[in-house]
């Protein structure tokens, strides 16, 4: 028997922050504020670490489940608000409340000169509410809250600064977009239901197991295709991805919680968590797969391209989340999750570092403005590198060990031509991070602004544009040293290995074509078929492929930093593709966006509304109104005249009653 | 036969009272009507058991709400009924109803007359007829708590409407 | 059985009321350096005799333009309220007599507390009507401001009793003075006045003045705004009713405060048999008389309230106050229990 | 022994009168005295359903309709009064101000 952890305490720290700082919050002076909203996400962080403590002191028998209380009960189906804890919740919890508590921290000094303070706050612990909701819940429709309410917390933070059209425009395409996804996610959940007449975890993957693998196109299929569908939506996957990019229009450490280390790591979660239903489909895994790699590959193009520093991580982050799908895609799931994890480390650090970096600029955002910076403000620069490093996959930072376990993985259980893909994708990444590494810290400085004294702890707003280029305060910087360090050494968590019990049910082998998934189940994922050899091959075409980046980096952006702009020229038109984002924005707009606007204006707009309903609702105002032009003699003003016609009623209702009794 | 008696005697000064509630034409000499249908009603619920229900009927409709009509009665001054001729409706439909309505309620009492016979004595005895004050009141603030303290609310809002209604408009204040 | 004994508490009761009206008449005097009446009967003892005589022998006289029905009801309304409220009212425990066993009381029923509110609820309706239908401007602001005020009141009376009702856990008028009975240890007596109602005995007495329209609340027949009320039209035998009615409620809410206050009967009982039957009658009966005497005082100490300043005393202090006794009564009984 | 339905013609009765008093009375205030008896019209038959039940609740609804009742007179000649300063009057049938 489990001790009772009390698990519902984690997220309603967080809900109670944000009430606080919500309600209240506009009163109270900032050091209020941000002693509220470190207090409640700090105490989650040390509940969550209690827990983990007695989980890893093996005296909890995992998973474990505590219901708090009863939700909803219809007939047979029921949801509750429970709570499930086995190793991937456990996982993300830490890595939520963590990366999430330390954004906190930053965030105090980021956001100390901009105006609502409170209300950053209260989002932001609204924000780990959900987050730890999603994590934490036992079952699909108490997940799907926690979906739908990061969906809502994200949209308000994109929209922080609203008074700035591109930023509110930018929320609400999040929110559509996402709502899109949402809608897969929720079909997936009808199939359930319809399926297995309950949400809960445990009993879909009860019902899941007594089920075949199906070999085509099958119930199954459709609901992983769906719940994928769901998550392209928050985890910015092609067809989806779109609106991650223009998410950047948030504050930076919300692009550092939200959209890099946390929230839109929840698809992967949930494809994760969904395992079972994968295992079962091969057809669905292949999707996943093909979905990742794609969107790994194309992103980290556009990202080759991008000037704005936060756009470069913003495409980056597409990429790598693609990466993650390409190890669910190919039954890795333990992979994925690890990569997740030092993605949300590193990730986490490069944004935040390229906050420093903006703060330090007051704002500037534009790489072609940065350069030389190293001298200025080392700390970032430190920072900046460690997760520069660590995402290019140079050993032995974390994000090599994670990243060559995904190729590993997919080499050894799926076609190769995904591995190739991804080894591609690798250099890329590598090429891209240390571009913006050469081009933002290293050279001639580009901007306009002075070199300034001032000392540490003097935080300025961007936007207020006084005093020079300056070293973040110690609030910040503490943070990052942090998420540095794990970014380092993060890639020696043993992971894969502490995850393997929740994927051990049973892991389905991807052996060729994308279309017809003919698989099979074979034991366990860790037993792979190549030998070591083989991995230490792949081990260093990966290393080989960080490397080229890196020096291809150097060669072009810092060596002879002319080249780049002769090379772009030379293929001019497929680099112009590529800067446009392949056009993708335009496409949507062209043949979803405008046809739609189009059929709406032209057909529900004037034919069904104006036509149709409106008629109908005229219509009938005009009838009750002719009607009343006759009944309102009945309405005389006298008191007596109302009493008359009421004793007639009740005589006749009385009088109908009584034939009714005695028929 | 002595209650039956005692039930007919009331019964009859009750629709005596209710009638010539019906026939006087000065208000007040309806409110006295009234209160004499009200303490009658009284003698009719402790014929029936109901104890408490009979001596709050005489302390809050004949002593309070009574007195509350009768003081405005003479607050106002009110004289005798004009005879108007405001609305035929009441005329036409409304009593032809009140009499249907009457009479069918009648035919299905009559219908269903087979309702047991009860003596006052009996009743005392039984617990769960004798309306005593312990029992109502143990009723009252256990199954119908709720209950009871909205209709509290219920009272002190109407209070507060009583006071805001009656009050002399103040122009001085409105103008500013 | 019961004949005998309405008749003697009636006629008890008529003579208690004349003679409160001269005890009052002499404590006044004194109080203003007069004699009070001296001239019928050794210290005026048979000025009520006379009183009365003189009252039935006057003319009879009702004026014209009055709504006549009502005005010669009224009178009798008030007078009759007044007097039947007695009938539940115990004087003290049963006697052996020629060995039946009578119990000090008309009738004990076991609402009886109910029952006497009930009346001295519908009595209004004697002054009330009195000033309407007398066709007088200050007879009808007389009923008015009597029925405004006795309204106002009875809440706080009924609330000053609920206090009691909680101690005693019963309506009937023996039941609560037997649970009087008794003393703590050091001497002091087992009274509900003792036991912390304190508090409501005081808005009990404030409301009784109030409900008796005595001074200092005796508004609706103040002299020197209203001539003389409700009553200004009154003369003769229908003036002695109202007169009766008054004196008679007096006595009536002083046995009431008595009983439920004061430990009705309960006092010290000593010596032969026939002096222990008659002692609690006596304890009961000084206890009122000294009741009465302080209305008397108070009568000839305070000066008349204004009419705002009794609405305002009513409703902004009394009631407060009597609801805070309830609340406060509860809460220790039910902390006790 | 009173057959209850006895109770039940009376409570009609009442209620009936209650009805027609508000139907053919013109003076506001009778008007409410005719709710007034329609209220205990229907009260007798709350406490007579109590006696045939055996069932207490009847008499303990019959408080809460006194209670609604207090409250409506309370209210209710609140407005007379009001209404009377403002038209001077107490006929229902010249107070018809409130139609189309």
């Amino acid at each position: 028997m489990n001790p009772n952890f009390n698990l519902w305490v984690i997220p309603v720290l967080a809900l109670t922050g944000a009430a606080i700082n919500g309600l209240f919050g506009r009163r109270f002076p900032k050091q209020v504020v941000a002693a509220v909203g470190l207090l409640f996400t700090g105490a989650a962080f040390l509940w969550a670490a209690r827990v983990a403590l007695a989980v890893f002191s093996g005296s909890v028998l995992l998973p474990h489940t505590e219901l708090l209380a009863s939700w909803i009960r219809s007939g047979s189906f029921h949801a509750d608000f429970a709570f499930y804890l086995d190793q991937l919740s456990m996982v993300m919890l830490l890595v939520v409340t963590g990366v999430g508590f330390l954004i906190h921290v930053y965030s105090v000094g980021y956001m100390w000169e901009e105006g609502g303070f409170y209300r950053y706050f209260s989002y932001l612990n609204l924000f780990m509410f959900f987050m730890l909701t999603l994590v934490l819940a036992n079952n699909y429709l108490l997940m799907f809250i926690g979906w739908e309410g990061v969906g809502l917390a994200s949209y308000l933070l994109i929209g922080f600064f609203f008074l700035r059209d591109s930023a509110a425009a930018a929320g609400k395409k999040a929110f559509i977009t996402n709502r899109i996804g949402d809608f897969g996610f929720l079909i997936a959940l009808f199939l359930l239901i319809q399926k297995f007449g309950s949400l809960d975890f445990t009993t879909v993957a009860e019902g899941v197991g007594k089920l075949p693998t199906e070999a085509g196109f099958g119930l199954l299929t459709a609901v992983g295709i769906f719940l994928m569908v769901g998550a392209c939506g928050k985890s910015a996957q092609i067809p989806l991805y779109v609106w991650l990019p223009d998410a950047m229009e948030g504050p930076t450490p919300v692009s550092a919680l939200i959209h890099a280390a946390t929230m839109v790591t929840a698809g992967v979660y949930m494809v994760a968590r969904s395992h079972v239903i994968f295992d079962k489909a091969p057809l669905a895994l292949a999707v996943v797969a093909i979905i990742g790699t794609l969107t790994a590959f194309f992103a980290a193009t556009i990202g080759i391209t991008q000037t704005d520093i936060k756009r470069v991580l913003a495409y980056s982050t597409v990429s790598q989340l693609g990466y993650m799908f390409m190890a669910c895609g190919a039954a890795a799931y333990a992979a994925g999750v690890f990569h997740l994890m030092t993605h949300a480390f590193f990730k986490g650090l490069l944004f935040l570092g390229s906050g420093s970096v903006i703060h330090a600029l007051s704002g500037e955002q534009d790489m072609r403005n940065m350069g030389g910076l190293r001298k200025k403000i080392p700390w970032t620069f430190a920072v900046m590198t460690a997760g520069t490093v660590a995402i290019a996959g140079i050993p032995p930072f974390a994000g090599f060990w994670s990243k060559d376990e995904i190729l590993w993985q997919v080499y050894s259980h799926g076609p190769k031509i995904l591995w190739a893909l991804g080894l591609l994708t690798a250099f890329i990444t590598s090429f891209y991070m240390f571009r913006l590494w050469f081009m933002t810290f290293f050279g001639e400085y580009r901007g306009k602004l002075e070199s300034g004294d001032h000392g540490h702890g003097d935080a300025h707003g961007h936007g207020h544009g006084h005093g020079g280029i300056h070293e973040s305060p110690m609030i910040m910087i503490v943070p990052l040293v942090i998420l540095a360090l794990l970014s380092i050494g993060g890639g020696f968590i043993k992971a894969p290995e502490f995850l393997a019990p929740v994927f051990a049910t049973g892991s389905v082998h991807v052996e060729a074509g994308h279309g017809e998934g003919a698989a099979k189940v074979e034991g366990a994922v860790t037993e792979a078929p190549e030998s070591k050899s083989t991995e230490y091959w792949l081990m260093g075409f990966s290393v080989g492929a960080g490397g080229l980046g890196l020096l291809l980096a150097y060669l072009l952006y810092h060596r002879r930093p002319e080249l780049p702009g002769r090379i772009a020229d030379g293929i001019s038109g497929l680099y112009r593709t590529v800067a446009s984002k392949y056009y993708v924005d335009e496409i949507y707009n062209w043949m979803l966006i405008a046809p739609l606007i189009d059929v709406s204006r032209r057909w529900l707009w004037r034919g069904v509304d104006q036509g149709g309903i409106d008629t109908v609702v005229n219509d009938g105002a005009i009838g009750a109104r002719e009607v009343g032009e006759i009944a309102r003699h009945m309405q005389s003003g006298n008191l007596r005249s109302y009493a008359g016609w009421l004793a007639a009623g009740a005589a006749v209702v009385v009088a109908y009653m009584v034939w009714l009794g005695v028929r | 036969m002595l209650h039956l008696l005692l039930f007919l005697i009331f019964g009859a000064i009750c629709v005596a009272g209710a009638v010539n509630l019906l026939v006087q034409r000065h208000p007040i000499q309806s409110a006295l009507s009234l209160i004499v249908v009200m303490a009658a009603l009284a003698g009719e619920y402790l014929l029936l058991g109901a104890e408490f229900v009979a001596a709050v009927q005489v302390i809050v409709y004949a002593g309070a709400i009574m007195v509350l009509f009768v003081f405005v009665i003479m607050l106002l001054n009110a004289a005798e009924e004009e005879h108007t001729a405001g609305s035929r409706v009441a005329m036409i439909l409304g009593v032809p109803g009140v009499t249907v309505l009457g009479l069918l309620v009648a035919w299905m009492v009559v219908q269903h007359s087979n309702s047991p016979s009860v003596s006052p004595a009996a009743l005392y005895a039984d617990p769960t007829t004798h309306g005593a004050p312990a029992t109502i009141g143990t009723l009252l603030f256990s199954e119908f708590l709720l209950p009871f303290e909205i209709t509290s609310v219920l009272i002190l809002i109407a209070i507060m409407g009583a006071v805001v209604l009656a009050q002399k408009p103040q122009h001085g204040k409105e103008e500013k | 059985m019961s004949v005998i004994k309405i008749v003697l508490v009636v006629v008890i009761l008529l003579t208690a009321v004349a003679y409160t009206v001269w005890l009052e008449r002499k404590v006044v005097g004194h109080m203003q350096n007069r004699w009070g009446p001296t001239r019928v009967g050794p210290f005026g003892l048979l000025q009520p005799a006379a009183d009365g005589l003189k009252f039935i022998l006057k003319e009879d006289l009702t004026p014209p333009h009055v709504y006549r029905p009502l005005f010669i009801a009224a009178p009798i309304i008030a007078v009759t309220f007044a007097l039947s409220s007695i009938a539940v009212i115990p004087f003290g425990t049963e006697i052996r007599l020629f060995g039946l066993t009578i119990p000090m009381q008309i009738t004990d029923i076991n609402t009886g507390l109910l029952v006497v509110l009930g009346i001295t609820s519908v009595g209004v309706y004697g002054i009330a009507l009195a000033g309407w239908s007398s066709n007088n401007k200050y007879s009808l602001l007389g009923g008015l401001r009597a029925s405004a005020q006795m309204m106002s009141y009875e809440l706080s009376l009924g609330l000053s009793l609920v206090g009691v009702l909680i101690m005693a856990g019963t309506f009937s008028l023996r039941g609560i003075v037997e649970s009087q009975s008794g003393h703590f240890p050091i001497w002091l007596p087992h009274w509900n006045i003792f036991r912390g109602q304190i508090v409501a005995f005081f808005v009990y007495l404030m409301a009784a003045y109030a409900e008796t329209n005595r001074i200092p609340f005796d508004l609706p027949e103040a002299e020197t705004e209203l001539v003389a009320g409700y009553h200004t039209e009154y003369s003769a035998m229908k003036f002695a009713m109202f007169f009766m009615a008054e004196y008679a409620n007096m006595v009536t809410v002083g046995c009431l405060a008595t009983l439920l206050f004061l430990g009705g009967w309960n006092g010290p009982v000593f010596g032969p048999a026939i002096v222990r039957a008659v002692l609690p009658i006596f304890w009961f009966v000084a206890k009122v008389f000294c009741f009465i005497f302080l209305y008397i005082w108070v009568r000839g100490t305070l000066p008349r309230f204004r009419y705002d300043q009794l609405m305002a005393f009513g409703w902004k202090f009394l009631l407060p106050l009597a609801l805070a006794n309830v609340v406060v009564t509860a809460l220790v009984v039910a902390l006790r229990a | 022994m009173i057959p209850l339905s006895y109770y039940l013609v009376l409570s009609a009765i009442l209620f009936a009168c209650g009805v027609t008093g508000f139907l053919i009375k013109r003076n506001i205030i009778t008007i409410f005295m005719s709710i007034e008896l329609m209220l205990n019209g229907v009260n007798l038959s709350f406490v007579a359903f109590a006696a045939q039940w055996h069932a207490l609740s009847g008499q303990v609804f019959v408080f809460f309709v006194m209670v609604v009742a207090a409250a409506e007179a309370a209210v209710g000649l609140a407005i007379i009064i009001s209404v009377y300063r403002t038209r001077e009057t107490l006929n229902v049938d010249r107070v018809n101000l409130l139609k189309l």
